[in-house]
């Protein structure tokens, strides 16, 4: 076995990943964002439950999650067959499954810092925005949202993460098909399970260390850029 | 052009606001503490009173009764904040014209004049975490000019700015008020600008607004002697561009009858202007002096003496028809026999009124 | 109060291990604590050094790996009970055939449920015995490969996955269930749950229980559950 | 069966979670903070490799990171047995073990909104603290800590949600003993795990729903009135 | 006291400024832009001069070339930045006491003497965002007051505050100085602040500092106008207060022989005194005047005659040794024939000199 060059699984493993990893991100972060703010700025009747359920994936144990998950997105799940019935969408065993099961379980990961950055940017710049005309949303896009970037890209990050290693919920939702639904979280699993499969989980934990790790290396870049940005620091 | 009748609180501070002025600059005159920002805030609607009415040009911008409360974004008023708010994350240039790009303003200002003006044109690539204090408040004055305003509010503008930058901006809030005809609410602490740049004057002490007025006649109240500053105290004598002395560079205003002497200042004859005469700088005489150099000596008659227990006494004089104001020592007063009545010449340094305090009197608007 | 014997088992034996321990306890006095994991986890820990006194495997492979690694007495290893497959449907579902059209038909493009043929012991169970009968090819690319056994029961409880392949005593315990057809005992390894004392275990009761694993009373217990008991497994 | 009691092992179980994600949020706050301020505020080498090794726990799947722990801090492990010889300190199969699981999983959610609060810290403030005499250890716990609390708090709802609702690491690096490290989570997936356990999973998710609301209720409160401390607003 | 030769670099400017003084206060004058802030900043050791040596009392605070640089906390320097850094989660009490509780500074100066004179009774259980802007400043100069400095960096510190609560704080100030010994960094847009306050002026422009010295002897210089302010130039006149006339509120003051009169000065005889004589406050007179309301008229010569473009004239006259600047129109020197080394009177209004204008000769320290 070549050490250096990756085999078919795991190659197929790791495209999985990012896809699954990639889709959640892409559909929890404007969702997050909004409940993010939402959260922040206003205070409504069912503020704590909204704010509670948004938790609620980290507290339970995956398993749940997944089994809820797959109670209601299952093919004859309500919210599962009406989505088939009607989009032709369905998130049974399919990857479309696995990244619904991943953005579940980072969306607390994601709002958090998102929220906290909401609450720290000074609303006396939406009035200044506001008092020079600027619609609600318009200060909301040009003013709040960049200055909460550095929150937004750190929720991202977290996200992404747990995105990459989610495995609970996962495999319990949309089961560990090659392929389709074994990320690198799963197909490290799988390997851990079998009394041989050590060089293989090692493998694949190398794998999953160096994706990670050019993540973050990219998103520090990021943020780095994004404070000099902000804080104007020329230094 | 401005009326606002309104009450309201932050914190422990009862606010109860009420005053009207035609238009021109109105300020906002009272101690660290008054209200001065909490009022602003709520004529542009950043806090909400608790009752009253607030209208500018016939707009009505609030009116408890009626329910109205127009959103902060239509009222159209350009702030310009103690605290700068610029928006740190934008270059100098793009705060300056958010309003336009992202409040859809309409573009009446030109944005190199106000640039010029304010001297930012090595400042538009920057961003305002680098600016140094004055910097960020004159881009703050720029953001709010250009913002296309139907009212100004300005909360200390110039507290951070040097003599020459203050010099080019008040004849252009000048302007901006006289042509274009949009009202200024105007917060300071220096009774110099007030004086300068009023048409109206607005006390406000502990929240209240105990008076309001014509800037010439408030300056004239001596009731009013804490509130405006006791050694700044002075008139406002309303004339007309007489003559224009080339070769001394000096010009002549006619104050009725008199002529008064001033340096330089470019209007034609014919222009109405309001000078405002310190009362500090002015001299009495009990026969009219020779080989002095003070040029404006003009005959008077005392109208009141306010003496006080410190060694200042005020004298009120009248001089063809108008009133002028001097502050002379109790000593002289007594030296001199100075009585009401008595016929006195009055002398006034032409140098003594300088730019500051001069300016063409705004066109109040009906 | 006596220190309690703990037994690290398959999360499968659950119910059947917790009535034994109780019983056990009522018997001898000797309280059973257990710990529930998947078979591989449970084999790591025991290789770690896990204060276990017994050890009870879901299938041999890992009974060995333990066994190789020296954390169990070798001598007392023995099998405890042994377990069958079997095909199920939602409640109510007709019997099976087991021939490659009809096990399409059923699918009808859905999958079947099956705990992971390579980690999983019933999976692995399963997958030799669907080579055996030929069907593995048809049905590989429609496996759904679950990792709990619940979640393969309640998905084809709701009928998400129109069958299962899963052991005969989770088929007996889920009413909503139906099995639809046996696999045949000769199409895959004998089942069996091998128990043994570990290397670590300094517990007086350890051997009592080994040997009480195999009295009628437990073996009643096993078989109310579905487990074969008969040695000859 | 009563359905509104706690039967003993439901109540072992909560209490065994309380204590548990209690002791791994006492022990992994407080280095989250100091790991959290250093990123934040200091460009050293090896930056990038702390960030990443932070996050690991949250890539890789849960099983992996109990399997680590399992190696290096179980009896035979070279950590676990230095512990054990010199402090006489043993993680391994214990409710201790359970709290370092909890711990080293939860402590990337934790170290990124503190991470991001510290960031926001504005320090000019420090700088005048400074030049009142104040040492920097000193402005860091009257200026620094104080400003950032928001997202110290932020980081302690997540870490302590995360915490309750460990399983993956937990189960596999201390097991599944009941009273010892046997969790909600361990419990509800005991409950799971064979299909007669129904009623129970049910019971223990509404227990670690309803602890969770409880939690994440307290922490509002005390978040709103931190903000209030902070921002001063007196509406 | 305070010697600063340094270079530095922040952004684009290039900062080169060099100036030492004896103590008292140093007031940091320029444009906005020019640097004053970034200074202090180095002084202070916010940021790291590329090259030179800043010493205070004697005691080396940066020093290049011998690699020492003291980190701010032992710099013991009180510094009022220019946007008050007030820290938002602390009482207003709690930010005045910082110094003491967290910087372990002693308590040299008295709390509630310092929350009388800043007028901060009512704030101490506040928390710094409730706080008006006048009121944010206040509390900065406060904590600053309070933390047992060896110098105090003030970069404009009253630019909100209003005439009264200037008034307040500009004596104490000078009693901190004089009594305490405590040098003061004062930066200051205004002229009259300054002349009020320092010692020494240092002008700083784009980064450099073209010109420092005694405030007495900047002041006079004409070559400085547009930093110092044209219409505000003027000069300083040492003296000793000589007799008190209680009856009239007066006090005169030998400034060599002759004796000026001024409101009310609360000093000792003996006492000597510093005056500001803006220029625009004298006029001159060919023959001594008769029945004038100004009280003082000295017999002087003239030593020079500044005329300009415009249409003031500058005219330097000697006085029992000093020097009065006098600022008259062009027209008048021509009217009254005036030239060097004429005799001429002096006359100056005693209420042009009021107490922004005098102050207690800091004592300068060895
Ligand atoms: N959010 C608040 N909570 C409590 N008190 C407040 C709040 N905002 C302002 N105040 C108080 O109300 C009073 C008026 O404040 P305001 O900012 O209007 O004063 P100001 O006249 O603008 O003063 P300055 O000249 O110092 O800026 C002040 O005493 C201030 O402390
Ligand atoms: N971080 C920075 N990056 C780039 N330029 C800067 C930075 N800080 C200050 N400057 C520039 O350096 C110059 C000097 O700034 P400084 O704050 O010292 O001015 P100042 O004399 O205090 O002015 P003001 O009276 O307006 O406060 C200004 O032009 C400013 O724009
Ligand atoms: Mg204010
Ligand atoms: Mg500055």
């Amino acid at each position: 076995m070549d050490l250096l060059s990756l085999q078919p699984a795991e190659m197929q493993a790791l495209l999985l990943t990012l896809k699954v990893a990639g889709a959640a991100l892409l559909v929890a972060l404007p969702l997050a964002v909004l409940v993010a703010y939402g959260l922040a700025r206003y205070r409504f009747p069912g503020h704590g439950l909204v704010n509670a359920l948004v938790h609620m994936p980290l507290v339970l144990p995956p398993v749940v999650t997944g089994y809820v998950l797959l109670v209601a997105f299952g093919r004859k799940g309500p919210i599962g067959s009406f989505l088939e019935s009607t989009l032709g969408l369905s998130f049974a065993f399919n990857w479309t499954g696995a990244a619904l099961a991943a953005g579940v379980m980072s969306f607390p990961l994601i709002v958090r810092p998102v929220r906290l950055s909401f609450e720290a940017v000074d609303t006396k710049l939406e009035d200044a925005a506001n008092s020079l005309g600027a619609h609600r949303l318009v200060s909301f896009v040009t003013i709040t949202l960049p200055l909460a970037l550095p929150g937004i890209l750190g929720g991202a990050i977290l996200g992404f993460a747990k995105a990459m290693g989610e495995f609970g919920a996962t495999i319990t939702f949309v089961s560990n098909i090659p392929g389709e639904t074994r990320t690198l979280a799963l197909a490290l699993y799988t390997a851990t399970q079998t009394p041989s499969g050590d060089i293989a989980a090692f493998r694949l934990t190398l794998i999953a260390v160096f994706v990670a790790f050019a993540a973050l290396i990219a998103s520090e870049v990021l943020a780095r850029r994004l404070r000099r940005r902000l804080g104007g620091d020329h230094a | 052009m401005l009326d606002v009748d309104i009450t309201g609180r932050i914190g422990h501070l009862d606010l109860e606001a009420r005053f009207s002025s035609d238009g021109g600059v109105t300020s906002l005159f009272g101690q660290s503490g008054a209200g001065k920002t909490t009022l602003t805030n709520m004529i542009a609607g950043l806090i909400t009173p608790l009752s009253g009415r607030i209208a500018v040009n016939g707009t009505v911008l609030f009116d408890h009764a009626k329910g109205i409360d127009l959103p902060v974004r239509d009222r159209r008023i350009g702030h310009v904040f103690q605290d700068a708010r610029l928006f740190p994350h934008m270059s100098v240039r793009t705060n300056l014209t958010y309003a336009r790009w992202a409040g859809r303003r309409k573009s009446t200002r030109d944005f190199g004049e106000v640039v010029d003006l304010l001297g930012l044109d090595d400042l538009l690539d920057r961003k305002p975490p680098t600016l140094s204090g004055g910097e960020k408040q004159r881009v703050a004055i720029g953001r709010a000019l250009l913002s296309d305003p139907r009212l100004l509010i300005m909360d200390e503008p110039l507290a951070n700015l040097d003599q020459a930058r203050r010099n080019d901006i008040l004849p252009y809030l000048d302007r901006l008020c006289g042509e274009a005809g949009i009202p200024i609410l105007y917060v300071s602490h220096s009774i110099e600008e007030v004086a300068r740049l009023s048409t109206t004057l607005v006390i406000l002490s502990g929240g209240r607004t105990p008076a309001y007025g014509p800037v010439a006649d408030m300056l004239a109240r001596t009731d009013l002697g804490r509130a405006t500053g006791r050694h700044e105290a002075g008139a406002l004598l309303e004339g007309k561009v007489a003559r224009l002395d080339r070769q001394w560079g000096l010009t002549h205003v006619d104050i009725g009858g008199s002529f008064l002497q001033i340096p330089d200042l470019e209007a034609e004859i014919g222009t109405p202007v309001r000078l405002r005469i310190r009362a500090r700088d002015v001299s009495l005489a009990v026969t009219p002096p020779e080989g002095l150099s003070i040029r404006n000596a003009f005959g008077a008659h005392i109208v009141s003496i306010t003496e006080e227990s410190g060694p200042y006494a005020e004298i009120l004089c009248e001089v063809g028809g108008q009133t002028i104001r001097a502050r002379i020592t109790r000593a002289s007063v007594h030296d001199l026999n100075l009585a009401v009545g008595k016929p006195v010449t009055v002398l006034i340094k032409s140098v003594a009124i300088d730019k500051r305090q001069r300016t063409p009197v705004p066109p109040v608007p009906a | 109060a006596e220190t309690p014997l703990t037994v690290f088992a398959a999360a499968s034996l659950r119910d059947a291990m917790e009535k034994i321990g109780a019983a056990f306890q009522e018997k001898t006095g000797t309280p059973v604590v257990f710990s529930f994991a998947g078979t591989g986890t449970i084999a790591r820990q025991i290789e770690a050094g896990a204060p276990a006194d017994i050890f009870v495997s879901a299938d041999i492979a890992w009974m060995d790996y333990v066994d190789t690694r020296g954390a169990i007495l070798a001598a007392s290893k023995r099998n405890i009970a042994g377990n069958t497959l079997v095909m199920v449907g939602p409640h109510g579902s007709a019997p099976l055939d087991l021939s490659e059209a009809a096990l399409a038909a059923r699918l009808n493009g859905a999958r079947l449920a099956i705990a992971d043929p390579e980690t999983v012991p019933a999976g692995r169970y399963g997958k030799s015995a669907l080579g055996y009968l030929g069907l593995w090819h048809s049905v590989e690319a429609s496996l759904a490969q679950m990792d709990n056994v619940r979640i393969a029961l309640a998905s084809v409880a709701r009928g998400d996955t129109p069958l299962g392949l899963v052991y005969a005593t989770d088929a007996t315990i889920e009413p909503d269930v139906s099995v639809v057809a046996t696999l045949p005992g000769e199409s895959y390894a004998p089942i069996v749950y091998p128990a043994a004392i570990t290397s670590v275990s300094e517990h007086p009761q350890a051997q009592a229980f080994m040997e009480y694993l195999e009295e009628p009373e437990a073996k009643e217990i096993l078989q109310s559950f579905g487990f074969v008991t008969d040695n000859g497994q």
